[in-house]
């Protein structure tokens, strides 16, 4: 029986050696904790998120997040109303938001907004001006930017978007958006959209930026996490995950976890900028 | 007891739909959110442009998805002999179940890339792609409508041409067709309620853009795609409640289709 | 001639707008065979009909007039409110022109009636199956088989499974729609023996088509043939 | 009409059926190139080893099988909730409305039928936002809205299967009970209901079947894209459709495209599995069921 039991342990431990990964300390802190803890918002902050889900879950089964997108103002909006325990946005809330509900905020990464177009393109840098042009239907083939003769296909996001609003304020001065724009729900979804279409061009977190598409030379600045860290590159902005009051139980534990090493070492493996 | 439940519910949603559309109509008159342009930072929130995309591509689909769909009928019920055409009503009984999602999800990976090239411009998700997809959506259950109406021709009247030594074709064209007009016109204009109520195929496939759609290749947005879209969004903005007028517009247009459809079998019984 | 069973007293039938039976006056004898003649759309299986209220089920019907039937001891109007429709259909058996066994099997078909009348008791389902499967002369032929589906039973036997079904509650009446028009001569022959039979025990409404049926074994006739002042 | 005409009608058919048939077919072959590779454990399970899974010993993250299990639970409640309720419209239908309400009512449920499904889950959005603000914070999108919200949507479609199956019983078999002398109850639980019982059971997976495709509804009341197993009836859930609509839109790299597609085929065969199986049941099954003892 002793024997047996002592089998078990064994085997226990080694098993729990196995799978602890190497930064166990900071996923100390949700030892013992249990409950559910819902997410959702910006669609930026979704692959970090999940991944650091990913290590809670694993770590602790009786701890269950569920993630979400619908972008920064529904996240804003959900959270606000307690539909939800963390709403992330990819823009800092207005002043109003935060006085109406009452939010902290939490910034736990740095992002730019890069411009993107597919790789097929032969046009790979544009001044704000063109861009602006761009945006608004005013140029409407590539040729025009001495690329080959295809129309442009806009690609934008709808008004609840933070990725949107940094985008219009920073990169497009809040110049028009022309109504032909196709609409594509989320960080994701343009970075799918992008690099299935030719002529596509877009905008999206800087974090998702693979080779599957070009992100465009803004007024000769390439959008990397050198030009988005000392600020030559405009177009950026800070992830937030916001609560309605001060973060408090897993909350708090999956905040900090975001902001302690292991946590910002997941940030920057995604392709974001840390803020430690 | 429990069909009283259910009828209740029914008016209850209208109901919903247009009290919380209400404040809409407070800020603009009704025709002006009806038939107005799509600007949010305007605050301008009307739906004209999502009621055509609507429209844009039910008609078209149901345009396609028509003739395709009386071939398959008339070739399964009266042309083709009989074993295949058992073969093939099963077929088209087992497509009624494919799921709605993956018509979208090789839509978006088969045929826009396909209408992008062929087109040669604009980025293949449009309305002639949606509808394309929403064609063949939507045909099995017309072919089916088309097949019971084709069915209820009385067997004597087929027997009848048989015995004159008429050919299929003769039967189909002389007989079963204009006994059926009834039929077909009703299973039309269901399948019409249908390519209006899908939201998925078009969600994925049409590019949402909120234009007044010019061409076949503009990307458009519908009713159902714009309530799919919006919801996600800040829900005590303006912008979010204009889903509720959208609900509201698709109700009426589905009230009317199968008000519609009622009427026309009703008629039919009466003569 | 035997003491009276029924009396149909100015009896008017509607459908609709529509009269079917006007001013019928008949008596039906107890313990005999009475046949019900005439033409196709006479109003032969409506008038069957009235003896279990089966016509209520068509929209549209319509009754005036009196049925009164003598169960203990006094003759009651059976179209009253008062008297329950279930009783009444309980005392008076029916046989349809098409056999038609329920898709169960043999032996639930005909302990069928003793379940919705709520007799429970197995001993006395059994009996009284087993008794009415006997008194229709089918025994031999399904005493092994009473758990195979009633369905499988020929034609014959099947019409005489539904007797057995209507006779199981033992009615005191029992209405027959051309109950061998369906089936082969033999078959029908030993249909109209087992009526015969049955008349000790109960009175017999039946319609027929068949004029040498009727001549054979119907004690009383009710002619529906339209006469010539109609 | 002459020869060639009705050569010409002739071709014009069998053209259109080759149209159709040959796009579906294109649609499921493609849907198969792509998706079969991807068809193995690990598309359901992920990394996590088969057994702890079932056990639910472990999570799974990188698999469809939370997403399976939701749109399950997804199913059995919508369907526990919708039958029930149905059955006795269906019943009152069929058997106890009057002219006039049978037809205001049949006019009422066709229309509930048509409504798009987005408009039901619109309402069902909304409903809980409205109970959120008024009744308790407790109350969000959740598997139970989902699951009542399909519930709305399918139970015209069972009402009407019950109705139409009641009322198709041929007169003889209907007057059969009565004759036996059963109640109006007794004749509808032990002959109507056994006689129509393959037709509504049909109708009933017809439902599921629905149920397992719907995305619509559920992508406004309470799907998310990442929730684990479901194990609260007032928390957010995966489900498969849901899934295969989110990796279409944004996948991350090529094996998660691919998972898409071997999403794709995983619900492909439960919704093919349940329409031969109620095909199936309402050709073959006879009403045996209700009538062992």
């Amino acid at each position: 029986m002793i024997k047996r039991a002592m089998v078990a342990m064994i085997t226990l431990c080694t098993a729990l050696l196995v799978t602890l990964p190497v930064h166990a300390n900071d996923l100390d802190r949700f030892a013992g904790l249990s409950g559910d803890l819902k997410i959702a918002g910006g669609t930026a902050h979704i692959p970090v998120v999940k991944e650091a889900a990913k290590r809670i879950m694993t770590l602790n089964p009786n701890i269950r997040i569920t993630i979400a997108g619908g972008g920064s103002g529904a996240g804003i909006k959900q959270v606000g109303e307690g539909l939800i325990d963390i709403g992330n946005s990819g823009r800092r809330p207005s002043s109003k938001e935060i006085g109406t509900y009452g939010l902290a905020l939490h910034k736990w990464a740095i992002d730019g907004v890069a411009v993107v177009v597919n790789p097929a393109n032969a046009v790979t840098a544009l001044t704000k001006d063109q861009l602006g042009r761009i945006f608004s239907g005013e140029i409407t083939n590539w040729k025009e930017l001495g690329g080959n003769d295809r129309g442009i296909n806009l690609y934008t996001r709808d008004e609840s978007s933070g990725t949107r609003s940094v985008f219009w304020k920073k990169a497009l001065n809040k110049g028009d958006i022309a109504l032909s724009a196709n609409f594509v729900v989320s960080n994701g979804a343009m970075k799918t959209a992008v690099a299935n279409d030719p002529s596509a061009i877009g905008y999206m977190s800087a974090g998702f930026v693979d080779q599957r598409l070009t992100p465009v030379v803004l007024d000769g600045v390439t959008p990397d996490a050198a030009s988005i860290r000392n600020g030559s590159y405009k177009v950026a902005r800070g992830l937030f995950s916001n609560t309605r009051g001060e973060a408090s139980g897993l909350s708090r534990q999956f905040i900090d976890f975001l902001l302690s090493d292991q946590g910002q070492a997941i940030v920057k493996e995604k392709g974001f900028i840390p803020v430690k | 007891m429990s069909a009283l439940v259910c009828c209740l519910l029914v008016l209850l949603i209208l109901g919903f739909m247009i009290v919380t559309g209400l404040p809409l109509f407070g800020q603009s008159q009704a025709m002006d959110l009806l038939t107005g342009a799509w600007s949010p930072r305007n605050n301008l929130y009307g739906i004209a442009p999502m009621i055509l995309g609507t429209l844009w591509i039910s008609l078209l689909s149901v345009t396609i998805s028509f003739p395709m769909s009386l071939g398959c009928a008339a070739y399964i019920s009266v042309l083709g002999g009989h074993k295949k055409a058992t073969v093939m009503k099963g077929c088209v009984q087992m497509m009624t179940g494919i799921p709605t999602i993956i018509y979208g999800f090789v839509g978006v990976f088969l045929l826009v890339p396909l209408i992008r090239e062929t087109a040669g411009r604009g980025s293949g998700m449009c309305i002639l792609s949606a509808s394309l997809v929403l064609a063949v959506l939507i045909a099995p259950t017309m072919i089916l409508f088309f097949i019971q109406s084709f069915d209820r021709v009385p067997r004597s009247w087929l027997d009848a041409v048989d015995a004159l030594g008429g050919s299929r074709v003769q039967k189909l064209v002389y007989v079963v067709l204009p006994a059926c007009v009834k039929g077909i016109v009703t299973g039309t204009v269901l399948s019409f309620g249908r390519a209006l109520g899908d939201t998925l195929v078009a969600l994925m496939i049409a590019g949402n853009a909120v234009q007044t759609p010019n061409s076949l290749l503009d990307s458009a947005r519908t009713l159902t795609s714009h309530i799919a879209l919006v919801s996600a969004a800040d829900f005590e903005s303006m912008e979010f409640k204009s889903i509720f007028l959208c609900g509201a517009v698709l109700y009426l247009i589905t009230a009317v289709v199968i008000l519609g459809a009622r009427l026309i079998e009703k008629r039919g019984n009466h003569e | 001639m035997t003491p009276p069973k029924i009396k149909i007293e100015s009896l008017d039938f509607y459908y609709n707008n529509h009269q079917i039976l006007s001013n019928i006056n008949e008596t039906i004898p107890e313990n005999a065979i009475t046949s019900i003649i005439g033409p196709s759309g006479a109003g032969k299986s409506t008038f069957l009909s009235l003896f279990n209220r089966l016509w209520e089920t068509t929209p549209g019907a319509r009754v005036e007039g009196r049925v009164l039937a003598r169960f203990h001891h006094s003759f009651m109007d059976i179209n009253t409110p008062k008297f329950s429709v279930t009783q009444l259909r309980r005392a008076v058996g029916m046989v349809f022109q098409m056999p038609n066994p329920l898709p169960m099997s043999i032996f639930n078909n005909v302990a069928f009636p003793l379940k919705l009348a709520g007799i429970k008791e197995k001993e006395a389902v059994q009996n009284r199956v087993t008794a009415a499967i006997k008194a229709c002369g089918l025994w031999p032929e399904v005493k092994d088989r009473l758990e195979k589906k009633a369905t499988t039973l020929s034609g014959g036997q099947q019409q005489r499974l539904c007797m057995a079904r209507a006779l199981v509650m033992e009615p005191e009446i029992l209405l027959l729609d051309e109950p061998t028009s369906s089936l082969d001569p033999r078959s029908g022959a030993m249909i109209e023996e087992l009526m015969v039979d049955l008349k000790q025990r109960c009175t017999l409404i039946m319609v027929s088509h068949q004029p040498d049926q009727v001549e054979k074994i119907a004690d009383h006739i009710i002619d529906f043939t339209p006469g010539p002042e109609s | 009409m002459n020869r060639w005409g009705e050569k010409a009608v002739y071709a014009l058919s069998v053209i259109s059926c080759m149209m159709l048939f040959g796009s579906v077919a294109t649609l499921l072959c493609y849907l198969l190139i792509k998706g079969l590779p991807a068809l193995n454990l690990g598309l359901i399970f992920g990394s996590t080893p088969v057994g702890d899974a079932l056990l639910l010993k472990r999570q799974v993250f990188d698999g469809i099988f939370p997403a399976m299990a939701g749109t399950l639970a997804l199913i059995l409640l919508a369907i526990t909730i919708a039958v029930p309720l149905g059955l006795l419209a269906g019943i009152y239908m069929a058997e106890y409305s009057g002219r006039f309400t049978r037809n205001v009512f049949g006019f009422l449920f066709d229309l509930l039928s048509g409504i798009p499904s987005i408009v039901v889950g619109l309402f069902g959005f909304s409903a809980i936002l409205f109970l959120h603000h008024h009744v308790s914070e407790a109350l969000v999108p959740s598997l139970l809205v989902s699951a009542l919200s399909l519930a709305f949507l399918v139970l015209p479609y069972i009402v009407k299967t019950t109705q139409m199956a009641l009322e198709t019983v041929p007169r003889q078999t209907r007057v059969t009970g009565l004759a036996l002398g059963a109640t109006k109850l007794q004749n509808i639980v032990f002959c109507l209901i056994p006689e129509s019982f393959s037709t509504i059971l049909g109708g009933i997976i017809l439902a599921v079947g629905r149920c397992a495709e719907d995305t619509a509804v559920i992508m406004l009341t309470g799907a998310v894209a990442s929730a684990g197993l479901p194990n609260s009836l007032f928390k957010g859930f995966e489900a498969l459709p849901f899934y295969i609509y989110y990796i279409s839109s944004q996948y991350a790299d090529q094996a998660e495209l691919n998972q898409g597609f071997g999403a794709c085929i995983v619900l492909l065969l439960i919704c093919a599995t349940l329409f031969i199986l109620a095909a199936i049941i309402q050709r073959k099954v006879k009403h045996t069921l209700l009538y062992r003892h």
